[in-house]
């Protein structure tokens, strides 16, 4: 079993807290119409990233979705490059040319966020098969969501990462909705856990609003994949608090009905108290947390603002290493 | 003539249809309380039911699949694709199953379905939403490939896929659908297969789809300007393809540009320049001039993402060098 | 309960025997190099398609695979279109341009052998959607392979008819290998029917050796679909007797060792001795029965070979209903 | 030289790549002990074991997303489709991951990966198990496309693929594979982007691409006997594309026949027209000749499958058609 620390618990607030401000921030700057493109936000789901993420280091590796940056943030990627890259400018993460949805760091170990719903699940079991050949120890952990699940890629991905037991961790962020649609309509398995079975690999449910528990289920499951022992299939339970993407109200499709009493389980409040009631955190330490988080937030703004657009001639670079 | 909105014709169109034939029904991601993510089925719901507009999991294979099954039981599905790029998820059913199972088995085989999808370029949607890949599914044999420019081309066109015993394959451009048009009350079709000359000219021809076409319609007013008079014809359907048209206009002008937004290498314009090359061979001033998108993956920075979709500007530089040229 | 009465019984066998007949001379044929193109043998699996078809009217539709033939004839298609198509003949089924791997007939049910393994699965559901648009009682059966399953096609195919309780059966045929890949090294899950969980519907392992205990699963997953309850997966455990398409000889991947225990168990000569203990079908009937089937599949290959060949103007027609 | 077959050459490129850089491996379906449905992988497994010549299910989206996986560890995978069909079903990994991932990351990616594919008609295996698709590829920024018509070439260009760091997608034509062609014992690639004129001439130049290569080397030895000197172009990588090669014999003969296997409409030789028209213009005698498959799903029967893909007779017959033009 993995244990929480004191250490790692105060990471995972303040990774909770920095994944909200991030999202919080950017929903401003896109509203005032400074960001292109469009967003969609992690708000309600940080209990997710950064329990898993917790336990990942630099060289381990992590695929992500169209609703990335709190995966990103949580795998220490820097507010400026994904302020950045949000701005279209050429200091992003990808030199503007990717955006919110390809946002990637293979130094940092992010294998990329995706425009493809399902399509980083066979790229995840491809780089765990990559470790695995070069006899590495690290892990890959590929995050999607609920509806991704019904994509085909999800089901030929992970049946090759059981086959060949590959250092890889499926982890399907459930928040109930693809776009406006309810899971209930688009699968009828009661827990997308259940799928695992499929695969002849172990699939846990887990309350993805407590940060704790989050931490523990994944520790196991990358524990096992680092031993060599194959892949497991994570459901976390959640919920985003906004729409689908940022303009969506949700009202359409019972969204925002349904996210009330998730919201009396906001993850960074609920840790924040039960960090209080351990004595980790005191709520003066809260405040410290977040206005550090806040000051990092406006230098990537700033540092944002004041990069250079891309050149003309950027557009038709790095399409090839060489031709 | 009233005006309606590009996407509102796409919505009247599906009602018309689904109203004048209970066959008729709609599949596909969030098109049902959502309206669909540019709202080209909004009010359908209420309208026609959840049997008829069905929301389907995110499963793009199994939304062109269960098209076709349901075509092959004698109804007329409409599914979307949410956008083209998500075509690359569906196309083992698109091309080997949808193109193909009429042939393969030997004409027995009903296969009435409409595959709606959006593509191009415009809003910063980067590499993954924005593609224009109309020129693979013109290489389909068993494919009609349709890409209207204006609110009545959009419904009339629609109206005459949604009722064409074949599979059509049908691409709206994500910037056109808050383009304003007139739109006639009364029922009306407008063919596949028959191209339009949206405006006349005598210097030279530009051929243009879907979005390019108003940019080409801006461009020729400029030309018009400096004494240059422009051509301007709208295949609407790549295929069929109405080749007396156009080729009418290059026998007429001599000249020849051609634009879309796909990237030029094997475009289609690539097949519209190999056509007019040979069968307008002495009718041709002067080479043929494309003007398509560069040739990289659709950039996220809106500065370049217009640098590298062709523009007005792009279609008024390719014909004055056009001219240029003996 | 589905009870096997005597008529059935006799039918499920002759149909076992007439697939085992027609599978026999097209190899015969093809071996003298009278049918182009490539075949896949459905020898020891009858017990499957016949089990199962015995429950269909012709307004039933099923979709078939490769190796399709089984299906084709449990299902009422005639020798004589069939050899014809196999002669590439312009009388067959698709008037020579499918062949083997296309056949098809929807007058009879018949949605389309596939060359695109597990190309059947997502329009078998869309077929049964159909019907039930259409109000029918009519269900789809979709047979495919073990190799078959890892498709993204089955798993979008099967999640979308479980959501929407489509009037639809999937038949697995697991047969133990993927041309030459042992189900072992493609899969992890103990059985297919397992992968059910994954849609929340009834999955069923049946021996797909014994046309009495398909006829019975079949019977009930059947009946489910035709009262409104949705689909079942159904996996039959079975085996091919020969090589992966005829020429090969399954040395090369262990199937020639595997095959031996199979063979014991024989389908119709498994049926034949029980048919006979039953006093349903004595040793001199089931030779009538044989000859009969001789006698049709000759009728059969001289219709094919009597029949014209396609002109060359038919490579142009049926691609499209209109132009 | 010492002839070895098509498919032998292949099997030796792999092996020598994979003895001489440990980080290349092979993925795809019954590779292993089959050695691959075309026996392209015969005796890889023994050399080099099941880690790096992997059997994989049934998954074409596993197998490109996989390889695409390994490749950004460092890794440098070669999958195989077992026909370039079933690429359709891989279609999204191919063309929205492999091609778009380093320009999209902006160029901080490693994909290096090989995806090797069979094509083409002759076999009589149908609409689904004979396409020619390499247009659709050729259409996307970020792919190199290659389709070698000798075994010499298979081997250096198969070498050359395996040590780009670019992804590579690399056709091979399933008649071709027991051809016999003399081949280097020596160490030797081929560079992607040069083409090879196979036969110099003077009256015509043939572009050909894969098994129309040697189609066109018979046509052109026969039109030699009624004293036309034709020039076969065999560009071998359709992106990049050596278009000085190409054109340069253009320029010289003032006659360009393009012959491929896949349907005309939106093939590669739309683009190959549509390139030479506008570059070698003002030396063009005649319109372009294109012979191609013609525009139908592939058929099964014999008869009607030779019927529609072209064959040396339908090369010579272009041929003529176009000296007989001014
Ligand atoms: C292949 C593909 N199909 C459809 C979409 C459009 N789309 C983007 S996000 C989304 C919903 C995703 O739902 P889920 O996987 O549950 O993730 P969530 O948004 O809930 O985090 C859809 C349908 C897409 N991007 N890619
Ligand atoms: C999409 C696709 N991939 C690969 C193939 C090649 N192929 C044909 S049959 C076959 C094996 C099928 O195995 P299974 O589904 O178990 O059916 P079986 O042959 O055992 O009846 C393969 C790999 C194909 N036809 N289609
Ligand atoms: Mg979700
Ligand atoms: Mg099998």
């Amino acid at each position: 079993m993995t244990e929480l620390t004191k250490a790692k618990a105060l990471w995972i607030y303040e990774t909770m807290v920095r994944i909200r401000r991030f999202e919080e921030r950017s929903i401003e700057l896109f509203q005032a119409g400074e960001l292109p493109g469009f967003l969609h936000a992690y708000i309600g789901e940080e209990a997710v990233a950064a329990g898993v993420c917790a336990h990942l280091t630099p060289k381990d590796q992590i695929t992500s979705t169209h609703r990335g940056h709190g995966h990103m943030v949580a795998k220490g990627l820097r507010y400026e490059g994904m302020f950045a890259e949000l701005y279209a400018r050429r200091t992003g993460y990808c030199k503007g040319k990717g955006g919110s949805m390809h946002i990637a760091d293979q130094d940092l170990g992010v294998l990329g966020a995706n425009g493809i719903v399902g399509g980083g699940i066979p790229i995840a079991a491809g780089a765990a098969l990559g470790i695995k050949l070069k006899g590495g120890k690290h892990v890959v952990v590929s995050f999607f969501g609920d509806g991704a699940s019904n994509e085909g890629a999800f089901h030929e991905g992970i049946n090759l990462a059981s086959v060949w037991k590959l250092p890889a961790v499926f982890v399907c962020e459930n928040n109930g909705f693809a776009e406006s649609t309810p899971r209930a309509t688009h699968q009828a398995v009661r827990d997308v856990a259940d799928r695992a079975k499929a695969y002849g690999i172990p699939g846990v449910s887990v309350d993805g609003m407590d940060p704790a528990a989050v931490y523990e289920t994944a520790g196991e499951a990358i524990a096992r994949a680092r031993k060599g022992e194959g892949p497991t299939l994570i459901e976390a339970k959640t919920m985003r608090f906004l729409g689908h993407y940022v303009g969506d109200p949700g009202t359409a499709y019972g969204h925002d009905k349904e996210v009330v009493k998730w919201k009396k389980r906001d993850p960074i409040l609920a840790f924040g108290a039960f960090l209080e009631k351990k004595k980790w955190l005191a709520a003066k330490e809260r405040e410290e947390v977040r206005a550090r988080v806040n000051a990092e937030i406006e230098r990537g703004v700033e540092f944002a603002r004041g990069s250079p657009e891309p050149d003309l001639s950027d557009a038709l670079t790095d399409i090839y290493a060489s031709l | 003539m009233r005006e309606i909105l590009f996407r509102e014709a796409i919505v009247e169109a599906m009602a018309e249809e689904m109203a004048r034939d209970e066959t008729v029904f709609l599949l596909g991601e969030d098109i049902a309380e959502f309206g669909g993510s540019y709202k080209t089925t909004v009010g359908l719901l209420e309208k026609f039911g959840r049997e008829r507009v069905r929301n389907t999991p995110i499963s793009e294979q199994g939304i062109v699949g269960a098209a076709l099954g349901a075509a092959l039981m004698g109804l007329r599905p409409v599914a979307e694709l949410m956008y083209i790029d998500f075509s690359a998820v569906a196309m083992d059913q698109i091309v080997n199953q949808v193109a193909k199972v009429r042939y393969m088995f030997g004409g027995k085989a009903k296969t009435a379905l409409v595959i709606r999808t959006q593509g191009g370029a415009g809003r910063s949607s980067a590499a993954q939403h924005a593609q224009s890949l109309e020129a693979w599914f013109v290489h389909v044999p068993g494919l009609k490939v349709v890409m209207p420019s204006t609110p009545r081309d959009a419904k009339g066109l629609l109206k005459s896929a949604i009722r064409d015993d074949d599979p059509v394959f049908f691409i709206e451009h994500k910037l056109l659908y808050l383009q304003k048009g007139p739109v006639p009350e009364e029922d009306y079709t407008i063919p596949l297969g028959v191209a339009e000359v949206k405006r006349e000219g005598r210097d030279l021809t530009i051929v243009a789809t879907s979005s390019m076409v108003g940019k080409s319609l801006q461009a020729a007013a400029e030309l018009e300007k400096e004494g240059v008079s422009c051509e301007v014809v709208d295949p609407r359907t790549l295929f069929p393809l109405d080749k007396e048209t156009i080729l009418a206009s290059v026998r007429k002008t001599g000249r020849l540009l051609i634009t879309h937004e796909a990237v030029q290498r094997c475009g289609w314009g690539a097949e519209m320049a190999a056509i007019a090359a040979r069968e307008a061979f002495d009718h041709l001033d002067a080479p043929i001039v494309r003007v398509c998108a560069k040739e990289t993956p659709v950039p996220f920075a809106p500065k370049l993402e217009s640098h590298v979709i062709p523009n007005k500007d792009d279609v008024i530089a390719g014909a004055r060098a056009l001219l240029e040229t003996a």
